[in-house]
């Protein structure tokens, strides 16, 4: 589109950032935030005028990118955004700002270590959301396990060693699978066609023809575990709850508000456009987990007793909504679905800060500790309030709509599905407001707690943008919902059954023949 | 002419022989003096063929062996010297201060 | 009609949401009685204009009252396509003129009446989101935009149920409220997804069009749908067995209740079900159930009202009765009636809340009946209006609760469908209500003052709204007398097709409904104030049933077993004993058999040297003997 | 001819004479002048041996050959033991070993695994590996006074002879079998058909993989590893782990790829064997350590489970995935084991893990380092051992072996725990012993080298990559 590379200078300024803050000496505390938050915030105005430059007619990919990198072995430097991809993207650069603009108060020691990998982290995530080649894409998934690994481990809570180990070799687990599956395929790939590479759209288009319908199996079984770890899907949730509880207050708006995301952007960009058969066969194992998690995950949050806890299970609620609207194959659905991780990141990170300005001012965040804020501090209530009715759909705010797509979309598929799926409101809202009741009403016997002060100028700058977008996205989704669904259309649309067999297919399956679906038909609803 | 299998034979027993003497002895003098005896049926070994096969150039390769079991021999004495400097023991299993 | 007011029909809903985000971010530094005005007058605003645009409606032909007024596109998803636009016809319209003048008058008696409140300007905030979503609701031209006033008016009222947040009662009744009122969104959450399905829109126009060429009559969709959206109904108009957090909602202020109960909130589900009549005309059995669940409900909590002895309680029990007639009268396809009754019950539930309001005011807070009594001189204008009230809501001739009651009786008796039934179980009920209603009001006005007690009449800015809602209550059944039947005339055009009644119907109806009611005051003129002991001896003879009614059919504890008890346990058992034993269990049980492994493996390495050359011996061992098999 | 091509050798030989000289001769000796003469001697081999890139040549029928490979495993050899040396100086002072002898030895030794490299001819390669083995054993006793060094001095020396006796005995079968020990001369016979007795060149196979297998540790004849790891002086073990293995690969790759073509069947399974077994068992008892020269032991023997993972067929890309593995995994290796030795006070070691704790905050640079080595040996992206890993499990799969491709990357994950324990007490944990850190120049110096050279390679692998695809043999 342009001559600038701005896609590459988006990613990688983060990281200019990271190197600029590690010559400045640690005890100049402020300088480093102010040249952290600077980058991040340039960081993040770039990405803002994307969304514009954005156009939003076509569905394919934009501000591509490409650069030969590793040629022996046909990997390249190949980036590049679709509607899909943008928002995530954008989501990224305004949380790592909201973020490091929020550490300013609640990381007190090691301050430059914790910009370098905030910094470091958000490159890696950017690299994830735009990366067009396998490799530089795996390269950037696991890469940015490691500063997600010193940000929980360093500036987490008590257990915090237990819950990043946890994290890191738990979704490590996940993701060696699916770099066999990456190598498998780049290798039948090579075999049949003699053309190395690990270029998205020519890997996508080999394996829909044709890989044997058996191998696809477990190549997508590969990429959807690895994916359903980070999404999580039940039952591979149990590193959640403890990354969650453990980590500091900014490494959770990343890890919730984006980490999980790669989860279901990997399905979204790979999973699904690889194996669109198996991935529509796919829907009932998917989406009854996605289910089971919906509910299981409410139940188990209405009875935590810590407030992190409760927002950690609650959001792995949530994500199964998400994860049930992109496996409906349906445009609906799927737009539903990619808003909703936009909406989900939104309510879940405001979730945490409040959360953290809690903690800062007392030092506790059980349930029980707090009572009666709506009194004493109302702008927090308030915005505790907008936060929570956001993350229980109500309709006006930003969590309606998607949710609202995605029922529509999985309505279409299955009807059992969408009426268990939507318990999920009824069950959200209890133990929600179960948590709002207990923080905000009700007078505590605590007479410390009566005088908490109320949110500061900074914290009120903190929360607003993220306030406004809610009301935003909820009241006028068009300019969101107009470039995400073209990317949708497309996604369809490549998946949609026989899209790619080629009639070259057949000398590569002379003796193969891709069997029709009959895969998984005995599985309950068909 | 005596068949080649039966030299083997004798090189294969002098090598178990050998084997079996770095097994079973505890003392550190006897083991290397074992594994000179392992060397030795490879010597043997090498000579046989070479004398079956006709080529005499496996009677050279004996050659540099003998000169390598030579240097092994002192630097093995060299290490088990300073051993028995400071531990007054040759039993090999008196040392087992490193496992795990 | 032009399209500036048109276009200004969407101020009708912006008034108030300016008002509630102006008062409520900055109430902080407004003045007590300012942040009220402002409150009141947004709504007053939205009133004008509702009234404006009623005079210019009434001037077009009937046939062309209809607009549908697109804003902007809301949800856009490739066919799928959901307008924020407004649907003006003369149902939405009289609705909104109702919400918007009981609101009104509502928010000036808050005025007085929440004057010492430390939170005086988060409360009107609460208050004019209340109207607004309300508004929202009614003036919705799709399902979703109606969904959004819908849950939005859910969440007021979990608002300002729970405004005294202090008392835990009050958080649980404002929690318990919006939780049940989930409960049935859910079911008008999956009517709207199966709407969409049936239709490929949630415009009304089109489904409404649409709906009989695509379902046939009696089909199961159509059934499906409208029980589906009935469960919503359900759950905002506080009908069996989704009643159970109107009771409680009393936890709020008086205002409130009067809100919630008069003109926003309850009526919605009997709005929603006239609106979309076309589809409930389509389904006999969803009208039969909507009828049934309404008139059970009547009798069901009239019966409860009988025996209660919180006056704000009883006024409850008898919202929920009284939402059953709506609800009666929108499932025996008297749609014009139904809304008749939603009316006028806006004006004397509305004014009773407001008396009873009166009264706490009066009487420090008190609101127990046992506790209060005599007041009758103290509060004249209080005493009077309630009177009123009461005689509206008994049904007493010339009243606007006569007229729009017993429009609804006479259309049931008409119904082929177990009509007499109905009209009976109805007419019961109008004997209970009158009697519960009296009881009160003889309770309350009559005998002598409880001592240490000095009641006072209340201020102006509350008594001259009492006096408003009496006029109402009284005059607001003129537009509906049988003959001249001005309310069904401006709402036919809406309901095309639907019943007629023969006056002739009505009268014989009315004079036996009369009786009963009349009935029903004497008889608690007789208990209350000729045989005082009467009611007593009467509890000792039926206590079975007494108690049953005093529990309120222990319906509470019935759903804290059922449901709220195992759903406890069973989140706990998920939480502890699922999560922590298996799925957390089996990652960490995998790390400790790894390490297992690792201490028992390094055993292996003896460190003694013979046994490394074994090892190494037996390696090579088994490295030539596997070689060996591959010689053949 | 024959001196200007064998230069390389020659220049390390007689440069560890010269030290030796030195030292003895020399009338004021400084110690400085012992690291500058063998640095020098090692860098300007290392440059010949660049000059000669690119000219195969060969001598005596194969008995020392010039060719890419030997040129680019030399180099390997040459330069890590330069650093080496420069990672041990001030150990060296502080232990009152910085004598002549110690760089000569290590010379001597690099001209072993120099020959190793670079020979067809199976009694060259067994000199070769004896000219490694006999410094070694003195060196890991070098440090006088220790029991540790003794002990592991003694394992070492006998178990070497031992398997080295083994090794011996399969030339013997294997000038049995063919009626010569060139190992490109056999493999012409497999091509012109030439009578090869089989059972002969299977047993003598199978002894050469044992004979091998215990230099690169792998199981069951990693047997000695850990304990020798330990006892003996750390910047020897560095030695060991760099050198020496590297060596045992580079004669197992020559051999193997021409071996291969006649009896591929049965080596591919049991270098799959070998390969699961040695990467299992490796990481598995690693995470039980507590030492940390122990540790980096049993992941050393897990990487070599890794590299023979590829060696299961041996084709052009899986040996310069290997070679490039080797190279990743030195480069982890020698600054893991710099920085234990920075780890220190005059003569006192501090290598419990432990001793970790808390470095970040004290050394953030070192501890910075030491993260970068760790994540590279774990094979964490951007680091190099990503890319190492990654281009072997490619190849791998292309070789057909997806199931031990998966095996070596759950494998992986095993091993990041381990890793990653030393980063979280470095990061993570409070300091609980005042552990003193000595570091001087050199040891900086190429721990900085290191550090960057372990990024580089993760994010440009392409250049070195396409270094090793060109023809190795000649």
């Amino acid at each position: 589109m342009t001559d600038i590379p701005i896609l590459s200078i988006i990613v990688f300024l983060p990281l200019l950032g990271a190197v600029c803050v590690s010559f400045i000496p640690g005890q100049n505390k402020p300088f480093i935030k102010l040249v952290a938050f600077l980058f991040s915030f340039i960081t993040f105005l770039l990405s803002v005028s994307l969304f514009f430059l954005f156009n939003p007619s076509v569905g394919t990919f934009q501000f591509m990118e490409f650069v030969p990198w590793i040629s022996s072995i046909g990997a390249n430097y190949s980036i590049g955004i679709d509607g899909i991809s943008l928002f995530l993207l954008m989501l990224t650069t305004f949380l790592t700002s909201i973020a490091i603009l929020y550490s300013f108060r609640s990381i007190g020691s090691k301050v430059k270590e914790f910009m370098i990998f905030m910094l470091f982290l958000n490159t890696t995530m950017l690299g994830v959301f735009v990366s067009l080649d396998m490799l530089l894409f795996y390269l950037f998934w696991e890469a940015m396990l490691i500063p997600m690994y010193f940000l929980i481990g360093i500036w987490g809570g008590e257990r915090r060693v237990y819950a990043t180990m946890k994290f890191f070799l738990y979704t490590m687990f996940g993701s060696v699978l699916m770099l066999a599956a990456i190598l498998y395929i780049y290798f039948m790939h090579q075999k049949a066609t003699g053309i190395s590479t690990f270029d998205l759209q020519s890997l996508l288009a080999y394996s829909t023809a044709y890989l044997p319908f058996k191998t696809r199996l477990f190549l997508f079984l590969g990429f959807a575990i690895a994916f359903a770890i980070k999404v999580p899907l039940f039952p591979f949730h149990t590193w959640l709850p403890d990354a969650y509880t453990e980590a500091p207050i900014p490494g959770n708006l990343l890890l919730a508000g984006i980490l999980v995301k790669m989860g279901v952007y990997g399905f979204l960009r790979f999973a699904i456009p690889f194996f669109p058969e198996v991935s529509r066969d796919f829907f009932y194992p998917i989406g009854i987990l996605a289910v089971i998690g919906i509910i299981y995950g409410a139940l188990i949050a209405y009875v935590q007793k810590d407030m992190k806890k409760l927002i950690a299970y609650s959001s792995f609620s949530q994500v199964g909504f998400i994860m049930l609207g992109i496996f409906s194959f349906t445009d609906t659905g799927m737009t539903g679905g990619v808003l909703q991780m936009i909406n989900h990141g939104l309510s879940i990170s405001a979730l945490f800060l409040l959360v953290g300005m809690l903690y800062d001012r007392t030092g506790k965040r059980g349930i029980n500790d707090f009572g009666g804020l709506s009194g004493s501090m109302p702008v927090f209530s308030a915005f505790l309030l907008i936060t929570i009715l956001s993350s229980i759909g109500l309709p006006g705010l930003n969590g309606f709509v998607g949710e609202f797509l995605i029922l529509l979309g999985v309505f279409k598929v299955n009807i059992a599905l969408t009426a268990i799926a939507s318990t999920g409101i009824i069950l959200s809202a209890i133990y929600m407001l179960w948590m709002f009741q207990k923080v905000s009403y009700v007078t505590p016997a605590d007479r410390e707690v009566k005088k908490l002060p109320d949110l500061s100028l900074r914290e009120i700058l903190i929360l607003v943008p993220i306030i406004l977008m809610m009301f935003w996205l909820g009241l006028y989704p068009k300019p969101f919902l107009s470039r995400i669904e073209p990317s949708v259309k497309n996604l369809i649309t490549v998946t949609a059954p026989g899209h790619f067999v080629a009639p070259v297919a057949s000398q590569f399956l002379s003796d193969k023949k891709i069997p029709e679906k009959t895969f998984l038909k005995s599985l309950p609803g068909k | 002419m005596i068949p080649i299998k039966l030299y083997l034979v004798l090189s294969g027993v002098l090598f178990v022989i050998g084997t079996s003497g770095v097994l079973v002895r505890k003392n550190v003098l006897v083991m290397l003096m074992s594994v000179e005896i392992m060397l030795n049926a490879v010597n043997l070994a090498f000579v046989s063929f070479a004398r079956y096969m006709m080529l005499p150039k496996g009677q050279v390769y004996v050659f540099f062996s003998i000169t390598v079991a030579a240097a092994e021999v002192i630097v093995g004495l060299a290490i088990i010297i300073s051993i028995f400097h400071k531990k007054e023991s040759m039993d090999v299993d008196d040392m087992n201060v490193l496992k795990g | 009609m032009n399209s500036t007011l048109l276009n200004s029909v969407l101020f009708v809903v912006l008034f108030p949401v300016f008002g509630s985000l102006f008062v409520g971010i900055a109430g902080k530094w407004l003045k007590k009685p300012l942040a009220g005005i402002i409150a009141s007058c947004s709504v007053g605003l939205s009133f004008v204009i509702s009234v404006f645009t009623f005079f210019s409606l009434i001037k077009l032909p009937p046939d062309l009252r209809f607009f549908d007024k697109v804003f902007f596109q809301w949800v856009p998803v490739g066919h799928f396509l959901v307008n924020f636009g407004f649907y003006v016809d003369p149902l939405s319209l009289l609705m909104i003129m109702v919400v918007s003048s009981v609101s009104f008058v509502i928010h000036l008696y808050s005025i007085g009446y929440m004057k010492d409140e430390e939170h005086f300007s988060r409360y009107f905030s609460y208050l004019n989101l209340f109207v607004a979503s309300m508004l929202l609701l009614v003036l919705a031209d799709n399902f979703l935009l109606l969904f959004m006033g819908w849950e939005g008016v859910g969440l007021c009222s979990y608002l300002l149920i729970g405004f005294w947040f202090h008392k835990k009662s009050a958080a649980d009744a404002g929690r318990k409220a919006f939780i049940i009122n989930r409960i049935g969104d859910f079911g008008f959450l999956l009517g709207i997804l199966l709407i969409y399905h049936t239709f490929k829109s949630l415009n009304y126009n089109v489904v409404f069009s649409n709906a009989p060429l695509i379902l046939s009559h009696g089909s199961g969709i159509a059934t499906a749908i409208t029980l589906l959206l009935f469960m919503g109904a359900v759950g905002k108009s506080a009908q069996l067995p989704l009643y159970v957090w109107l009771p409680d909602a009393m936890e709020g202020p008086t205002p409130v209740s009067a809100l919630i109960h008069a003109a926003t909130m309850v009526t919605a589900g009997v709005y929603m079900v006239a609106r979309t009549h076309v589809l409930y005309q389509l389904s006999p059995v969803s009208m039969g159930v909507v009828a049934f669940v309404g008139i059970i409900t009547a009798f069901y909590s009239a019966s409860i009202g009988m025996v209660q002895f919180d006056i704000k309680r009883i006024l409850a029990y008898s919202t929920i009765s009284q939402l059953g007639y709506m609800f009666l009268g929108v499932g025996v396809a008297a749609y014009s009636a139904g809304i008749f009754h939603l009316m006028s019950h806006a004006f004397f539930k509305a004014l009773l809340f407001l008396c009873a309001g009166s009264i706490m005011h009066a009487s420090a807070g008190e609101t127990d009946l046992r506790k209060l009594s005599g007041l009758r001189k103290y509060l004249p204008v209080t005493f009077w209006t309630m009177v009123i009230g009461a005689l509206s809501l008994s049904g007493f001739p010339g009243t606007a609760g006569f007229f729009s009651k017993d429009d609804i009786l006479a259309h049931a008796y008409v119904t082929p469908y177990y009509g007499k039934f109905l009209w009976g179980l109805g007419i019961i009920t109008a004997a209970l209500t009158s009697f519960y209603i009296f009881r009160m009001i003889f309770i309350v006005f009559w005998g002598d003052k409880q001592k240490e007690s000095h009641p006072h009449e209340s201020p102006k800015i509350m008594t001259f709204p009492l006096i408003i809602l009496a006029l109402l209550a009284i005059i607001g059944g003129y537009v509906g007398l049988p003959e001249s039947n001005l309310i069904h005339r401006f709402l036919s055009p809406v309901f095309l097709g639907t019943a007629v009644l023969s006056s002739n119907v009505e009268l014989k109806t009315i004079m036996v409904s009369l009786v009963f009611s009349l009935g029903g005051i004497a008889t608690a003129w007789y208990f209350y104030l000729v045989n005082p002991s009467l009611p007593e001896s009467m509890k000792k003879k039926a206590a079975g049933l007494y108690k049953l009614l005093l529990n309120k059919y222990f319906v509470d504890e019935i759903y804290e077993r059922i449901f709220v008890l195992p759903g406890r346990k069973l989140s706990s058992f998920f939480a502890d004993v699922f999560d922590a034993k298996y799925i957390d269990g089996a990652v960490n049980e995998t790390g400790k058999w790894i390490k297992t492994n690792s201490e028992q493996w390094r055993k292996i390495h003896t460190g003694y040297l013979r046994n490394y050359a074994l090892i190494i011996l037996i390696g090579g061992i088994l490295l030539l003997g596997f070689l060996m098999t591959k010689i053949h | 001819m024959f001196s200007y091509l064998f230069m390389p050798i020659i220049i390390v030989v007689f440069t560890g004479l010269l030290v030796l000289l030195y030292d003895v001769l020399a009338v004021n000796v400084r110690k400085e002048h012992l690291l500058f003469i063998s640095l020098a001697g090692l860098i300007i081999s290392t440059l010949y041996s660049a000059i000669l890139w690119g000219l195969p040549f060969s001598f005596m029928k194969g008995m020392l050959v010039s060719d890419n490979f030997s040129i680019i495993f030399s180099v390997f050899f040459l330069l890590s033991s330069a650093f080496i040396l420069l990672i041990s100086y001030t150990y060296l002072n502080d232990n009152n070993l910085n004598v002549g002898e110690y760089y000569a030895l290590v010379l001597f030794a690099t001209a072993g695994m120099m020959f190793m490299a670079s020979t067809f001819n199976l009694i060259v390669l067994y000199l070769g590996l004896e000219l490694l083995t006999l410094p070694l054993a003195i060196l890991i006793c070098f440090k006088k006074g220790r029991d540790f060094s003794h002990e592991a001095s003694l394992k070492f020396f006998i178990l070497s002879v031992f398997s080295s006796a083994f090794f011996l005995f399969g030339i013997a079968f294997m000038f049995g079998a063919a009626g010569t020990i060139n190992i490109a001369q056999v493999a012409g016979d497999f091509s012109t058909h030439a009578v090869i007795s089989l059972p002969y060149l299977l047993i003598s196979a199978g002894l050469l993989i044992l004979g091998l297998g215990f230099k690169i540790s792998s199981v069951p004849f990693h047997i000695w590893t850990p304990d020798v790891y330990h006892g003996a002086p750390t910047p020897v073990t560095a030695f060991l782990s760099a050198g020496a293995k590297v060596a045992g690969f580079a004669a197992l790759i020559r051999i193997f790829f021409y071996l291969f073509p006649g009896i591929h069947l049965s080596l591919t399974e049991v270098f799959i064997v070998l390969s699961v077994i040695t990467m299992t068992l490796g990481n598995i008892v690693a995470i039980a350590q507590r030492n940390i020269k122990r540790m980096l032991a049993y992941s050393s023997i897990a990487h070599s489970g890794y590299v023979l993972m590829v060696l299961t067929v041996f084709t052009p890309a899986s040996i310069s995935s290997a070679i490039f593995y080797l190279m990743v995994y030195v480069i982890a290796n020698l600054g893991a084991f710099g920085i234990v030795l920075a780890l220190r006070q005059k003569d006192r070691e501090y290598i419990d893990i432990m001793h970790f704790s808390g470095l970040a905050w004290k050394r953030p640079l070192l501890a910075g380092f030491m993260a970068i080595f760790m994540l590279s040996l774990a094979g964490v992206p951007p680091t190099a051992g990503f890319m190492g890993k990654f281009y072997l499990f490619s190849v791998t799969v292309k070789n057909g072996f997806t199931g031990l491709v998966i095996a070596g990357l759950i494998n992986s994950v095993l091993a990041a725990y381990y890793y990653l324990r030393i980063v979280y007490l470095m990061y993570m944990k409070e300091e609980k012993e005042n552990v003193p850190v000595t570091l001087f120049p050199s040891l900086g110096v190429s721990l900085f080298i290191l550090g960057i050279a372990a990024i580089y390679f993760g994010i440009f692998p392409s250049p070195i990559i396409s270094l090793f695809k060109t023809t190795l043999f000649h």
